[in-house]
């Protein structure tokens, strides 16, 4: 038989979470593969060129090339740097955005076999305090960075950074309080649940601009456009990570991604609903993420049809011949996808297997998560080639004299609004 | 005397003189084709024509003494259209070849056109068209170049005493050339091309070697015989492509021989030493000399430094015989010092107006002979080669030095002689080299610095040219090295310095001054 | 078994930290070691099911204070030379004697046996009855830790500023 | 000197609330965006490697020698280029031709292509324009020597281009 203390650690709930981290992590991670690459060939559409479209199917292969490339040049450690602390920077900048992602819930509750799961790796009844928690570490990665480097460019840029996530941090903090009121609730698996129903339960219909200064404060967070002072190139070099290269340098890129992504995904968990589809039980029935999962799968046949047809035929002036091996395997898998749906649509499966149903059902949120996501990862990319880079004094005088302002003021008019049970 | 006024300057000139003389001894230049210093005016290219006043007509400036009172003008517009007319007659059949020609950059027609000329011609004709002709083993003749100025045959008759040149046929068909067309057997046949304004003889030797303007020129000193003839050294990237004869009256006026012109060949030749060679190995010189030195070093501490033969040589020049003197008597305290001398040649030295052949060219073939006797002997008993080869066959020496000299050439036979320790110094790859138990390289005398005595006891400066070729050196260098890794406390850094010494030393130099050397040499006293 | 690896673990690294802090000599790895320290200090919390106090932990001290306390020690950036050796042989010994002191009073007063401490219960640390607390029975020292805060505020304001308007 | 003064146009309400703004800036990269991607043929750019941008006709590229008809060199190696070229990437070396009409061919003519400034002054300075620059412009190699040109390489690939002559 199986030992007590191996049964005791399978059981345990700590190996579950073990478990799911390093699953959560593993994704995120083969997520800033396509991050770079969109954020590449967005960046190209923006400004009429192709971008890299050589290797892989639409140039996706490039991201991996540029992972492998960083992680085989130098690894220079600059004169007089403290070695130590240039290490372990680009560490906390890259755990300090893993950590995040513990506490975010990627589906509704579900049944398996009589328990009820989350796709949700930690379960805390202060999560948004964990993240604000989290997030304010992030920058001991650009100040420990910037100073350890021995440049006085770094410095500047990681005292700059290091002021304004300062700055910034405010305002988003205060942002989600007046959220909080809204929903009464400070975990955010509830909160997306207060969000179910019609389109006017979400967050950004309620709290409209405790969105914008979320959004605002998120980009700042992120050193993105237009708040990327810290990499003001012509001012300072490149900011904090100037000394930095090969892998290190790969890990601060790499914590920047993974920081927009889980501002994407927040924004959509506090604002946009998360995993709902606004009257979906009005349209699709009392469970309708189950009803709904053979339409996704035939429109997910549908995309990799089109894509099928678009690589495999010859393109214009890119003397390039189609792929047809990946329009085969798309076609293929088009065409389980399809045989799978309709194979569901025949079948009352709700009654019949309830565990596949229960997954389709947990999908169906994972999906819609993801495509909301993707269009706020997407809006990062956007703004970055749209707007231009603010001035420091504009950047503080927003942060203090607009951002915190305005957030306080929201809080007050949200808590008035809540007392008198407008909201 | 005569007073007359050029251009509007009031000049001197002495009677006798031709305008043109007077002119370009002032730093006027009148411009001329067929007027040459050394030979016989003749008049015929009307290129000096000039502006007398109260002469109604033009006249060539080379042809009209000068005159008291005299008032030319050399660049009224009247002589200016004068020589446009000239040059537009002699370019009516002169081929526009001159990427192909040797004597452009150097070529006065091309610089009169280039400055006179009008860009297009009005003859419409056919140019007449000859082939090339060998003229011999130096010369190709180009008719079509010709400019009939007869230059080349007056040098030949006047000047070298070889009648070889005339002109034939008549009027727009004449050419100059030899009789039935035979190769021109003169040792002096290379002046010809100097002779010639245009590029109708050039020389086989620098054909197509180089351009004029792409090189560089270098006054120094042809060793080839003991005339110490002065040469302009024409090099590029690092290689001596000819050699011309530097004007000096008191040597070889305008006149360089064939034989001393080709010296050159043995600079350039493939056989040169460029890396010491230790029984045909290569090493480094500097490991070389040391071991060389240690060698002779043993032999001095052991009392044997008179068992040392040294052989100098009068193909270096006096600063390297001085060192190796010194070397000799100082440092090794040996008194076998012998040196290589030419032949003597009773003829008298100084410049005349004989022909060519019958002074130029001096049969002591080694240019500093007499130098050589004043800085090595120095009033010492005469040290014979061949009866330090003797004593060396006798065993009486045990080692024996040879400073660029190959033995084989001086005993006739291809055997060295053999003692325990033979050291030598070689700008080729000789016998002696290969067959010394260490040798070094040494540089030719076109790169090198130093000073030539030549057979009248005029001292002239020589000028390194070109790099000598891996690590060679003069052999003062090479006496300086071994003598300062002997423990002497010698500190020769330049050639200017050993000069000094031989000035205060040598009797007979005190005058030498290395740095203000005049263009034409230093006299000294034969001791 | 999964709680006494993490309490040994956060326990042991709190205190090598602590201990860190004071023993490096260049101040911004004693400030680093600080921050790990306070990290430690929110993981026990965290252990102790007083969550919100944990992310409080980080959030303020960690995350707010001590980046104020690591921008000074930057913008100082004081060389090795001018660090100078540590010679306060009175004082190192002063607090030998002070931390056996301690250890022999907390041994004396443990003796081996659990404390009797009240059970946790459902609401404990959550984020509502700690709010209930602040606002309710201690209101008072809440708001007069404020009023300090903010007297403290304006004292570095007039000290900083020459002119104030 | 002079103070330049810039007078921005002054911003309305509407302007200053920059929401409102950005969105407008945000639909215009969308559009390109959007045009990029369904009207791909319509990008300004070439893709390189296999489409090739036309050339200007006066574009200075590799230089090439032209021969005469029957293949021999046009060059008489008057050594005009070698004496005007700026940088000094031309050595030439003469002989005597074959043919007595010709008179003097170059036995090596080598360029420099490292040293080359592309200035097209040899090709000005050629009495008889037998040196022409092609619109030959992929000029990386792998090694230093495979960029000395010889005679060989520069009387290669006549017809592939007619460069300026």
């Amino acid at each position: 038989m199986i030992p007590e203390w191996v049964q005791d650690i399978l059981t345990s709930k700590w190996t579950w979470a073990a478990l799911a981290l390093v699953v959560a992590y593993v994704l995120t991670l083969v997520g800033i593969v396509v991050y770079t690459w969109l954020e590449r060939r967005g960046a190209a559409f923006i400004q009429r060129r192709p971008g890299p479209n050589r290797r892989g199917p639409y140039g996706i292969v490039q991201a991996v090339a540029d992972a492998v490339k960083l992680a085989t040049k130098e690894d220079v450690v600059p004169a007089g740097a403290n070695k130590w602390l240039h290490a372990v920077a680009p560490m906390i900048g890259m755990t300090v955005a893993l950590t995040i992602i513990a506490v975010i819930p990627f589906s509704g509750d579900f049944e398996l076999f009589g328990q009820t799961f989350r796709l949700q790796i930690a379960d805390m009844n202060f999560g948004f305090i964990f993240i604000l928690a989290i997030s304010s570490l992030a920058v001991y990665g650009v100040a420990l960075g910037g100073w350890s480097s021995n440049n006085k460019y770094s410095l500047l840029g990681s005292l700059r950074s290091g002021a304004q996530m300062i700055s910034y941090e405010i305002s988003l903090g205060l942002s989600l309080v007046g959220v909080l009121l809204i929903y009464n609730t400070v975990k955010l698996d509830e909160m997306v649940i207060a969000q179910t129903g019609a389109i006017w339960h979400w967050g950004v219909v309620q709290a409209p601009m405790a969105f914008l200064i979320f959004l605002t404060s998120s980009y700042a967070e992120a050193n993105r456009v237009p708040f990327d002072l810290v990499e003001a190139d012509s001012e300072l070099v490149a900011g904090f990570h100037t000394e930095y290269s090969s892998l290190r340098f790969g890990l601060f890129y790499m914590g920047e991604y993974v920081h927009m992504a889980v501002s994407a995904i927040l924004t959509v968990i506090l604002f946009f609903g998360g995993w709902h589809i606004p009257w979906a039980e009005e349209i699709f029935g009392s469970a309708p993420y189950v009803t709904l999962f053979p339409w996704l799968l035939f429109g997910a046949a549908l995309v990799c049809l089109v894509i099928a047809w678009d690589t495999s035929r010859p393109r214009r002036r890119v003397h390039t011949r189609g792929n047809l091996l990946l329009a085969f395997l798309l076609v293929c898998v088009a065409g389980s996808a399809a045989a799978l749906g309709g194979l569901y649509l025949a079948g009352d499966v709700q009654t019949e297997i309830p565990w596949l149903a229960s997954i389709c059902g947990m999908l169906t949120q994972v999906i819609v998560l993801v495509l909301k996501f993707a269009f706020f990862f997407w809006l990062f990319i956007w703004v970055r080639w749209t707007l231009p880079r603010f001035r420091y004094d504009q950047l503080m005088k927003l942060g203090w004299k607009v951002m915190l302002p305005l957030a306080l003021l929201n809080i007050g008019v949200t808590g008035v609004l809540v007392l008198l049970g407008v909201l | 005397m005569a007073k007359l006024t050029i251009d509007g300057r009031e000049i001197e000139a002495q009677d006798g003189q031709s305008v043109l003389q007077a002119a370009l001894e002032c730093g006027i230049h009148i411009p001329h084709l067929c007027y040459h210093p050394a030979l016989k005016v003749v008049g015929s290219c009307r290129m000096c024509l000039i502006e007398i006043e109260k002469v109604p007509k033009l006249q060539v400036a080379c042809g009209t003494p000068v005159r008291d009172g005299m008032v030319v003008s050399t660049q009224s517009e009247r002589v200016r259209k004068a020589r446009r007319g000239v040059l537009e007659f002699l370019s009516i059949n002169h081929p526009l070849d001159c990427p192909v020609c040797d004597q452009a950059g150097e070529c006065k027609l091309q610089d009169y056109c280039f400055e006179y000329g009008q860009a297009e011609s009005r003859y419409q004709e056919d140019k007449r068209r000859f082939p090339e002709q060998d003229l011999g083993s130096t010369l190709v003749r180009d008719m079509n170049r010709c400019i009939h100025c007869t230059r080349c045959i007056r040098f030949l008759r006047d000047v070298a005493g070889a009648e070889a040149f005339t002109l034939y046929e008549r009027g727009n068909r004449t050419q100059v050339g030899t009789y039935l067309e035979t190769p021109v057997e003169t040792p002096f046949s290379m002046n010809l091309v100097d002779a010639c304004p245009v590029g109708a003889l050039t020389s086989k030797h620098f054909r197509f070697k180089g351009r004029s303007w792409l090189m560089e020129k270098t006054r120094t000193l042809c060793a080839g015989c003991s005339r110490g003839c002065n040469v302009y050294a024409w090099s590029q990237k690092g290689r001596v492509l000819r050699l011309t004869p530097a004007e000096n009256e008191w040597v070889n006026r305008f006149w360089l021989c064939d034989y001393g012109r080709l010296t050159v060949n043995d600079v350039n030749a493939d056989d040169r030493l460029g890396d010491a060679l230790r029984l045909g190995d290569c090493v480094d010189p500097e490991a070389a000399l040391d071991q060389a030195a240690a060698k002779l070093k043993a032999y001095v501490d052991a009392g044997a430094g008179d068992k040392i033969g040294v052989v100098a040589s009068a193909r270096l020049t006096n600063e390297d015989n001085y060192l190796i003197r010194k070397l000799a008597r100082e440092v090794l305290g040996t008194r076998h010092l012998a040196f290589v001398e030419g032949k003597e040649d009773d003829r008298p030295f100084e410049p005349s107006d004989r022909p060519l052949t019958e002074w130029f060219i001096r049969e002591d073939k080694m240019p500093i002979t007499w130098g050589a006797r004043d800085i090595i002997l120095s009033g010492e008993p005469a040290g014979d080669v061949l009866g330090l080869i003797a004593k060396a066959r006798r065993g009486e020496l045990k080692a024996l030095l040879v400073f660029g000299e190959d033995l084989t050439r001086v005993t006739g036979e291809d055997r060295v002689v053999e003692v325990e320790f033979l050291f030598a110094t070689g700008t080729h790859k000789t016998r002696t080299v290969e067959l010394a138990h260490i040798a070094v390289p040494e540089a030719t005398y076109l790169e090198k610095g130093g000073t030539f005595t030549n057979e009248e006891g005029r001292v002239q400066r020589l000028r390194p040219v070109v790099a000598p070729p891996g690590r060679a050196r003069s052999a003062w260098q090479t006496a300086r090295e071994l003598a300062g890794r002997m423990g002497a406390g010698w500190s020769y850094r330049a050639t200017a310095e050993v000069t000094a010494e031989i000035a205060a030393k040598v009797p007979g130099y005190q005058e030498v001054d290395f740095i203000e050397m005049p263009e034409e040499g230093q006299m000294v006293e034969h001791a | 078994m999964w709680e006494a690896i993490f309490f040994w673990g956060f326990g042991g690294l709190a205190a090598a930290l602590a201990v860190l802090v004071i023993a490096m000599k260049n101040p911004i790895h004693s400030a680093v070691a600080l921050i790990g320290n306070m990290f430690c200090l929110a993981a026990l919390f965290a252990l102790l099911d007083a969550h919100f106090l944990a992310a409080i932990q980080v959030l303020v001290y960690a995350g707010a204070i001590m980046v104020l306390f690591m921008f000074v020690i930057m913008l100082l950036n004081l060389k090795a030379e001018e660090l100078g050796r540590s010679r306060r042989t009175l004082a190192k010994g002063l607090g030998l004697v002070l931390l056996a002191w301690v250890a022999v009073r907390f041994l004396a007063e443990f003796k081996g046996e659990a404390l009797a401490l009240p059970a946790v219960t459902e609401d404990y640390g959550t984020i509502e009855s700690i709010g209930r607390l602040i606002f309710g029975p201690q209101i008072l020292p809440f708001e007069v830790a404020s009023v300090l805060l903010l007297a403290a505020i304006l004292g570095a304001v007039t000290i900083a500023k020459k002119r104030l308007w | 000197m002079g103070v330049k003064q810039i007078h921005r146009p002054p911003q309305n309400a509407w302007e200053r609330l920059y929401v409102f703004e950005i969105a407008r800036g945000l639909g215009i990269t969308l559009k390109h965006a959007l045009l990029s991607w369904f009207k791909p043929g319509h990008m300004p750019t070439y893709e390189y490697p296999e489409v090739k941008r036309p050339l200007a006709e006066r574009f200075r590229g590799r230089h090439r020698i032209r021969k005469r008809e029957d293949g021999s060199p046009l060059c008489v190696a008057c050594y005009c280029c070698q004496t005007v070229c700026p940088p000094q990437c031309i050595d030439i070396t003469a002989e005597e031709s074959d043919d007595p009409a010709v008179m003097k061919r170059p036995r090596e003519f080598k360029i420099n292509l490292l040293r080359c400034i592309f200035c097209g002054m040899c090709v000005e300075a050629c009495p008889r324009d037998a040196i022409y620059m092609s619109h030959d412009y992929e000029l990386a190699d792998r090694t230093r020597e495979q960029l000395q040109l010889g005679l060989d390489d520069l009387l290669e690939n006549q017809d592939n281009d007619e460069g300026e002559g």
